[in-house]
């Protein structure tokens, strides 16, 4: 049976500021932070005017598709680091996707729309400090207002 | 008061708020982050007055704002840019920069997010009364109203005897209520109520003060 | 302790409080939710101890974990398995599976999710002091380290009088004091806490007791 939709503000709380941490930890690492390629990451931006008028189907694409490109490269990155302490670090952050992963799929994100929907902006990153910020504002952005709005549905 | 239309008629106020606050320039701030306003004040602006300003949303082109100019109550000249809805863009980085026109000094230059330059209005309807036990004050109000931020909101209630000095009391996870205990019996207190985000995925400024009520316990 | 790589030296203790309070292998923990230790204890084991462990985080791919393998103080033998951390994905179902090497013969199946089974470490720090007013105890405690989720905790204080059944008071919410009313007055107490997870989002056992103090009202 799928999970029970989640709305205890403090899991994702939890999760954010775990986000911000790995963020400040790694904020300062030049050189050996990196990557040798490029990689894929969901674009972090929200334009309350944009967001509120998009239908339900519209958001959980985007944020479910920014989901996926984000645990891509975060899984990417830890093979491209060579720093154990580095590794580490984002082994934790994956792990944590993972678990907003299902507090997403507890609310359906996951749906797929009717027609398949256009794919979510992206941006390109080649840092880690870079791919941490990227990963604390998406999860502060799109993957808490999906959830605000959908634990209001469910309550409602 | 507008509701996420810029600066409201308190333009003076919030700029207060935030010269007292915000050590670098331009100030940003908005209400509802739908909006955006950014400004900065000089006592001896350029003559004729022409400061440029353009901003940045990250990986997109720059942008040109128009500057309007007007003298504050504190004789200072006051250069804002109110920004259109569409490059209000939250959890993303904003550079901003203003120059001197016809010449490509950058007299200030700053990156931020709009969701951590919060600057809500004071929390209303705020009333406090005494309870059965002496010396106990029960305290609501209501908060500034935004769809995202409800849960996300931490609120300062200031209260003090007459001739007194205030003391402070911190409200946490959105909560709009709060129980004073062990006041003085029988002495007339009044009370205030500010309100901010509470830094975790919004940030910003505390709020003007909400009107204030006096109460006798 | 260790903080954060699995079981520390009180592995022993842990798996005392979970073979009392869980009667499904393989057992398994985590004490701040970035690790997760699997294990299950035997008093036959087979000759070689060839026992094989893999687990499953949903979605992903069957992945093999090297068991360690250790006598216990109460003579049986424990097989565990520490977790990379990568794999310790709260709110996912984690499917455990033991088999006999060389055959397809599971010995222990289970399903779990690493938010479920919090065994945190126990409080530290408790004093209990009598108050002015005679046969009250206040009581204050430090709660063990878990980032971020301080109030979703629950604790439970036990006190007894010398000689007499202890009595418990559940302290929700995080809070990490408490007042006890309605003692005799003159009489020595013994007082201990333990914490669990609130059971909201996440959940698990009660930790161990924490070191006793005593004292009279």
């Amino acid at each position: 049976s799928p999970p029970r939709p989640m709305c205890d503000t403090r899991v994702m709380e939890k999760f954010i500021k775990e986000a911000k941490d790995a963020e400040h930890a790694m904020g300062g690492c030049t050189n050996s932070c990196n990557f040798t390629e490029v990689l894929t990451v969901p674009d972090t931006k929200v334009n309350f005017n944009e967001w509120k008028k998009m239908d339900r189907q519209t958001q959980a694409a985007e944020v479910w598709g920014g989901q996926a490109l984000l645990l891509a490269a975060l899984l990417r990155a830890r093979e491209l680091v060579s720093d154990p302490s580095v590794a580490q670090q984002l082994s934790r952050t994956y792990s944590n996707l993972r678990g907003v992963t299902q507090v997403l799929r507890s609310h359906d994100a996951q749906v797929e729309p009717a027609s398949p929907p256009a794919p979510p902006p992206t941006l390109s990153v080649q840092t880690l400090p870079k791919l941490l910020s990227v990963h604390s504002n998406f999860l502060r952005g799109r993957v808490k207002l999906f959830l605000t709005d959908a634990c209001r549905t469910d309550a409602g | 008061t507008q509701e996420g239309s810029g600066p409201s008629d308190d333009f003076n106020t919030q700029a207060a708020l935030l010269l007292n606050e915000e050590p670098l320039d331009p100030k940003c701030f908005t209400r509802c982050l739908e909006d955006l306003t950014c400004f900065w004040e000089s006592r001896d602006p350029p003559n004729p007055l022409d400061y440029g300003f353009f901003y940045v949303v990250e990986g997109d082109t720059p942008q040109h704002c128009n500057l309007s100019v007007g003298r504050t109550p504190w004789n200072t000249v006051r250069f804002s840019c109110i920004f259109p809805p569409q490059d209000t863009p939250s959890f993303t980085s904003l550079h901003l920069r203003a120059y001197i026109s016809n010449s490509s000094n950058i007299v200030h230059a700053r990156t931020i997010m709009v969701n951590q330059v919060v600057l809500l209005d004071p929390p209303s309807n705020l009333t406090a009364r005494a309870t059965e036990t002496p010396g106990q004050l029960a305290v609501r109000w209501q908060p500034p109203y935004l769809r995202y931020l409800e849960s996300s909101l931490r609120h300062e209630v200031a209260f003090a005897a007459e001739g007194a000095e205030p003391q402070m009391v911190d409200i946490p996870d959105g909560h709009t209520e709060c129980l004073i205990l062990n006041l003085q019996g029988r002495t007339r207190y009044t009370l205030a109520v500010r309100v901010r985000p509470d830094g975790v995925s919004y940030s910003g400024y505390w709020s003007a003060w909400s009107a204030s009520v006096t109460v006798v316990t």
